[in-house]
């Protein structure tokens, strides 16, 4: 059974329609990668269900539960961490108290420690830094953080907007073999925004292809990149002729 | 939008037929532009209840040139807009003596309206030369003293009562008023003869802490014998209490402003705090009529005078009326005319001179309150030697 | 040197009062971008909590005798319950609304606050005894300092640690730093705006409350207007430090306190009555210079 | 959308409309013909005209400025410093220069100068201002209001300080007050589609995109806050001749507190809502005040207590402002498409 069932959804700006009538299903243990142009609806996807934007119409189910219109905070306490675009690290905390953010959930003190020092195991270099102010990390850093911070929860659904983006090759391979890990290990569901098909075919998984606002190809992230169907449909091809 | 704009339109016809009304032609009608909100309510309200009670002795007594008096009312809500429309409002309903707020500031705009309209003027207690001839036109009035009298009566007392010789001058910017009373004190210090200044500063009434102007006064080398603080309410009771809580002895000495038992509490041991009243409300009035007046003040209202504010409303109505009947009209030349013969009017609060130079009191007894251990008491009266030149006055 | 002294007490006991009303300020600004222009109006009711409604001139003191260790919770908590109440009834319905919208909500809401307390107190200033042996002067290297002087200071310092130890020591604290410095991401990490929100406005009601008390025992007056001059200043002082910025705002208001006090003693005394608009003018050059404050957080954003 | 207005409807109707609107409320003073309503509505064009200048520089850059009301005080003491007898002045004013102290304009003229001169003003302060953007504007703007209202309050010999000015000849007719406020509400409109009112409107909403385009930000809010002081100037003008009396105190923050509220509860992106704002809080306080007054129902008078209007503005304010965040015209204008009145969104609409 599906972990996240989203149905016919669309967001507008005010008059501007970001996104139209999409829908998509995530079991748990899967990994779903979104591509697409700038501008294709990618973030708004990911805001929609984390609760930021409020669709216009369709559903959004979470974990059993019909998630429109519950607040982000609600979201999050079912098991959803999201990683938005652009880092946002909260640049006055330490790198420790950003982590413990993580866990607000978490009434249990014995798990929040051992879930810290997973997260410390995997990305050592924080625990070198716990206690320097976050806003003082490098872009790459900043990401790590971010997505230790989004594991710490626990979760069930993880979803990054664009993990790869100002990340030096090594740490990506870093970053997503940490991921994988935890997806094998626990189950972890991964919903994973990429701008670039090329990741996608390294790991596998299903893979969606968003323009417009619409989602215009769906199918298994190697397939999909053999074929040209991919290509024609990123740029828009055969619909101008 | 439609809705919007038939609404206000609604609105609009139901309030301009709602403000009409009609004045009766046989009373004689007395109208008060006051505030009966914001601000300067608690300041007018008083004294218009005093003048209500003189009003009221009249009608007892068989009116004013046969006919009774009314009163009509409109509320200035502490605004100067407000205040103009107010005034307008009373003279629409009939007012031939138009009273307007306390204050010259707040006052004015109703008083300008009355002076257009060619009616007799009266400030219920303001206390600037501008109330009158000089900031109004020849048909206004005030009915109390000048501040600038307080600041020279209080200096020239504690020359000659209390030996003062060094005196530091502490002015709080807010308000004319309060620049009146050392406006006259100023005036007075050159006439005590070896009486020396021995420093001045200034502070603004709703600063929350007067330090440095507290040090000031204790790094001079010798504490002053009087501090003239020419201040007012609420901002006096902080800077006194702040000032006394420095360990500064020295006598205070103030405008009318601080009249009033009633902020007493905040200073529980306050001593050698000297006010000039008019009239005492405390009950130890020497002229008994006055302590009669409290009792009929309270019966009337509820409570005892606040302050020597009070006071100006029943002398106000009390030579208006005596004008209106020596000049046997209420038409406003005559009655200005008739005003303007007064030559120390004997009223319940001390004597009223008015002149076709000054519609003001450039001189006045006035009953010197002293504060002792948080407790007022009348200790003494003072009129100053001579009257403020008017030309010294409209400088200012 | 005893001078000098004394100056520096004038200005930390002035700078204190701003710096209270700052962080109050400071504190809702931070969570949800409301610049609380009835913070002003907090103080007032405070203050008049401890009166009997009357319109009588003379005060009839009603909390105002309890002693001491009843009287500060019960102020305390009355600033804290308007401040959530304000937030309940009022902001809440705000949170998707501009600032300027949100802005003259608060001038609306600290409208009414005013009003009613005139009605119910009329508009003259009343009086009070509030702890006035506090007022005697204590000797310090010579200078003597007004007792209540010392006492402020240090009541602000202690504030103060306590709100640092709050905000660092604890869960809550925690989430109300993040929140206000990225409130939607905090949100997404589970972070329960609405309490958030709601312990941001009860403490600052309570700063509002403490600064009342502060300010009626000092002044001995009840006053419609006290509130008014302190949030103003507060609130300069919320935009110089830089807004969000919780040490910003306390500096800039200390700052602000030195340089009033500071003006007052070196202007000659043509020119003292003008020392606001020096004041102010300081103010256009340090905005001019630091536009975004002295200590504007990293993620700052201009939304107004 | 379907079919458009024509251009020419849509230019000129929204400021035909809104001067027509105050066109009623002459001709509804003419018709009641007595001297308190007649102030009434002379108070509320000065405000309509005051609320509209700001609206100029806060409506069309997105900045709230909190420093208006001093162009509003520089204004009504020039006209002040103009129009009353030269003998007066010399005795209340005698540090003004020679040749103001020999003046005395009509009142026409001194009004126009009273603008202006705000309007110089603002040309020098705005030139460092406007360099500021957001909430930092907003602080120095409210700190060049503080030094104005310090200084007019203190200069003994040039603004009298806090003591009242008098000898402001006063002005009771409506048509003057009318007339400003139209023109007001005319200069408003066309800079509104005006080129630099077009880039700095596309500014507020696009700042990156609209400084990428080669909008000179700056620049334009300079011009915005030059022609919003001088209708703001002008405002303050009138109010000094409708009264006959200024004092500092008056120019300070209850008035920018009221005047913000009109703006913003009328919608304060819009022209209409800068008109919509002041006239329907007028209505609504001018009817509480009736109420205040007694209203009789039939024999029974019913009267609320003093000081209720103020609590029920502020709560009235704050109900509006939570049923519409964006004011009650939300932020568009009125424009005439056939019967009845049909929105336009201000941005997308000029």
């Amino acid at each position: 059974m599906s972990l996240l069932n989203i149905k016919d959804i669309s967001v507008n700006y005010g008059r501007l329609s970001a996104l139209r009538n999409a829908s998509l299903t995530l079991a748990k243990g899967d990994t779903l990668f979104v591509t697409g142009p700038n501008g294709a609806g990618k973030s708004t996807l990911l805001k929609a269900i984390a609760g930021v934007v409020a669709p216009k119409s369709g559903t959004i189910c979470f974990a059993d539960k019909n998630i429109g219109g519950r607040t982000p905070e609600d979201i999050a306490r079912l098991g959803f961490s999201m990683v938005p675009e652009g880092r946002h690290v909260f640049g006055s905390l330490t790198i420790e108290e950003n982590l413990r953010l993580g866990v607000g959930m978490r009434d249990d003190k014995d798990v929040a420690e051992r879930e810290l020092e997973t997260i410390y195991s995997v990305f050592p270099m924080l625990k070198d830094r716990r206690y320097q102010t976050a806003g003082v990390l490098s872009g790459g850093q900043q990401q790590m953080l971010v997505i230790g911070r989004a594991l710490m929860a626990n979760p069930q659904l993880i979803a990054i907007d664009e993990p790869s983006l100002g990340l030096a090759p090594k740490v990506i391979d870093d970053v997503y073999a940490v991921l994988l890990k935890l997806r094998d290990t626990r189950g972890l569901t991964l919903l994973i925004v990429e701008q670039s098909s090329a990741r996608a075919t390294m790991t596998g998984g299903r893979m969606i292809l968003l323009r417009g606002g619409e989602i215009v190809l769906e199918g298994d992230a190697r397939e999909l990149t053999k074929s040209d169907a991919l290509k024609a449909a990123y740029f828009g091809y055969g619909e101008h002729h | 939008m439609k809705k919007l704009l038939t609404g206000v339109a609604g609105a609009t016809i139901m309030m301009a037929a709602l403000g009409t009304s009609v004045a009766k032609a046989d009373d004689i009608i007395v109208g008060f532009a006051t505030a009966s909100s914001g601000f300067m309510q608690a300041y007018d309200k008083p004294a218009q209840d005093a003048a209500m009670i003189r009003i009221d002795e009249i009608n007892k007594a068989g009116g004013l040139l046969g006919k009774q008096i009314k009163t009509v009312a409109a509320d200035t809500k502490t605004d100067r807009a407000e205040g103009a429309k107010a005034g307008l409002e009373v003279i629409d309903k009939g007012a031939s003596l138009v009273v307007v707020s306390c204050d010259y500031d707040f006052g004015s705009p109703a008083a300008l309206a009355a002076e257009a309209a060619g009616k007799v003027s009266f400030f219920l207690c303001a206390e600037s030369i501008k109330a009158g001839i000089q900031g109004v036109g020849p048909h206004s009035f005030s009915a109390s003293v000048l501040a600038a009298v307080q600041g020279a009566t209080m200096a020239e007392w504690a020359y000659n009562k209390k030996k003062a010789r060094n005196f530091y001058r502490l002015l709080d910017t807010w308000t004319e008023y309060n620049k009146g009373i050392c406006d006259g004190f100023d005036w007075m210090m050159p006439k005590l003869k070896d009486a020396k200044l021995v420093g001045q500063d200034t502070f603004k009434n709703e600063d929350t802490s007067i330090a440095a102007q507290i040090t000031r006064i204790k790094s001079l080398p010798q504490q002053p014998d009087a501090i003239m603080l020419c201040s007012m309410m609420p901002g006096v009771v902080s800077a006194v209490k702040q000032i006394r809580a420095a360990g500064i002895k020295s006598m205070i000495l103030n405008g009318s402003g601080v009249s009033g038992g009633y902020w007493l509490n905040a200073t529980p041991d306050l001593s050698d705090f000297y006010v000039p009243d008019q009239g005492s409300v405390y009950g130890d009035d020497p002229n008994p009529a006055v302590n009669e007046f409290n009792k009929k003040y309270k019966a009337a209202t509820g409570g005892d005078p606040s302050s020597q504010y009070v006071y100006p409303g029943y002398v106000m109505i009390d030579v208006w009326a005596k004008a209106v009947e020596r000049a046997k009209t209420t038409d406003a030349d005559a009655v200005v005319k008739e005003l303007e013969k007064m030559k120390d009017e004997k009223t319940l609060f001390g004597p009223r001179t008015f002149t076709d130079k000054i519609h003001h009191q450039n001189r006045g007894r006035y009953l010197i309150t002293e504060i002792k251990n948080g407790k007022p008491g009348v200790v003494d009266e003072w009129t100053i030697s001579e009257p403020i030149p008017v030309e010294y006055l409209v400088k200012k | 040197m005893t001078a000098l002294l004394q100056i520096l007490f004038d200005a930390l006991s002035l700078g204190s009062l701003y710096a209270l009303g700052a962080i109050g300020i400071a504190l809702i600004f931070g969570v949800m971008r409301l610049v609380n222009f009835a913070h002003g109006d907090y103080i007032s009711f405070c203050v008049f909590a401890l009166l009997w409604p009357s319109i009588d001139a003379a005060a009839i003191v009603f909390a105002g005798q309890l002693p001491a260790y009843l009287l500060i919770p019960i102020i305390l908590a009355t600033g804290a319950c308007l401040s959530m109440l304000s937030e309940v009834l009022v902001f809440r319905r705000f949170r998707n609304a501009n600032p300027a919208t949100m802005m003259i909500a608060s001038f609306a809401l600290g409208f009414v606050i005013k009003y009613t307390l005139l009605m119910l107190f009329s508009s003259r200033p009343k009086s009070i005894d509030l702890w006035s042996e506090l007022a005697l002067p204590v000797e310090i290297l010579d200078a003597r300092i007004p007792l209540l002087q010392v006492i402020t200071i240090i009541i602000t310092v202690l504030i103060l640690a306590a709100l640092v130890a709050f905000l660092k020591r604890t869960r809550f604290g925690l989430e109300m730093r993040a929140a206000a410095e990225n409130f939607t991401m905090a949100r997404m990490l589970g972070v329960r705006a609405n309490a958030v929100i709601l312990l941001a406005f009860a403490i600052s009601g309570m700063l509002a409350a403490s600064i009342g008390l502060i300010l009626v025992t000092q002044t001995g007056t009840v006053d419609i207007q006290m509130g008014s001059s302190v949030m103003l200043v507060a609130f300069i002082a919320t935009v110089i430090g830089g807004l969000g910025s919780l040490p910003g705002a306390v500096v800039a208001g200390f700052l602000i306190g030195g340089i009033s006090v500071l003006m007052q003693v070196i202007l000659p005394l043509e020119v003292r009555p003008f020392r606001d608009a020096f004041v102010y003018g300081a103010v256009i050059v340090v905005l001019i210079w630091r536009p975004n404050g002295l200590f504007a957080p990293r993620s700052a954003k201009q939304r107004v | 959308m379907t079919k458009r207005p024509s251009i020419f409807l849509r230019t000129v109707s929204t400021p035909l409309i809104l001067i027509l609107v105050l066109a009623c409320f002459l001709a509804l003073a003419a018709l009641v013909n007595s001297g308190p309503f007649n102030q009434v509505v002379i108070d509320a064009f000065v405000k309509v005209t005051l609320v509209v200048g700001l609206y100029v520089f806060i409506g069309n850059s997105g900045v709230i400025s909190f420093g208006h009301i001093g162009f509003t005080c520089l204004g009504a003491y020039a006209t002040a410093w103009l129009t009353i007898p030269p003998m007066m002045k010399k005795m209340a004013l005698p540090g003004l220069p020679d040749l103001i102290l020999e003046t005395k304009l009509p009142f026409g003229i001194a009004i126009v100068l009273g603008g202006i001169f705000a309007a110089i003003f603002a040309l020098i302060v705005g030139k460092i201002l406007m360099r500021l953007s957001g909430i930092a504007a907003s602080i120095a703007t409210f700190a060049m209001l503080a030094v104005i209202n310090t200084v007019y309050s203190n200069w003994e010999r040039v603004t009298g300080a806090t003591s009242s000015v008098v000898g402001i000849p006063i002005v009771r007719v409506v048509w003057p007050y009318f007339l400003a406020a139209a023109g007001a509400i005319l200069i408003a409109h066309l800079y509104a589609i005006s080129r630099s009112g077009l880039a700095l409107r596309a500014a507020r909403d696009e700042a990156i995109a609209a400084s990428a385009s080669g909008v000179d930000i700056g620049r334009e809010r300079l011009i915005a806050f030059i022609i919003s002081a001088f209708i703001t100037g002008l405002a303050g003008a009138l109010s000094a001749h409708s009264v006959g009396v200024v004092t500092p105190d008056t120019f300070y923050l209850n008035l920018t507190f009221i005047c913000l509220s009109m703006l913003v509860v009328g919608g304060m992106n819009s022209l209409s809502g800068a008109v919509m704002g002041v006239v329907v809080l007028s209505v609504i306080i001018q009817v509480l005040r009736q109420f205040e007054k007694g209203v009789d129902f039939g024999g029974t008078v019913l009267a609320i207590p003093n000081g209720l209007q103020e609590i029920t503005i502020g709560i009235v304010m704050v109900v509006i402002l939570i049923a519409r965040p964006s004011g009650l015209t939300r932020n568009t204008e009125i424009v005439w498409r056939r019967w009845p009145f049909k929105r336009v969104s201000a941005t997308a609409g000029s």
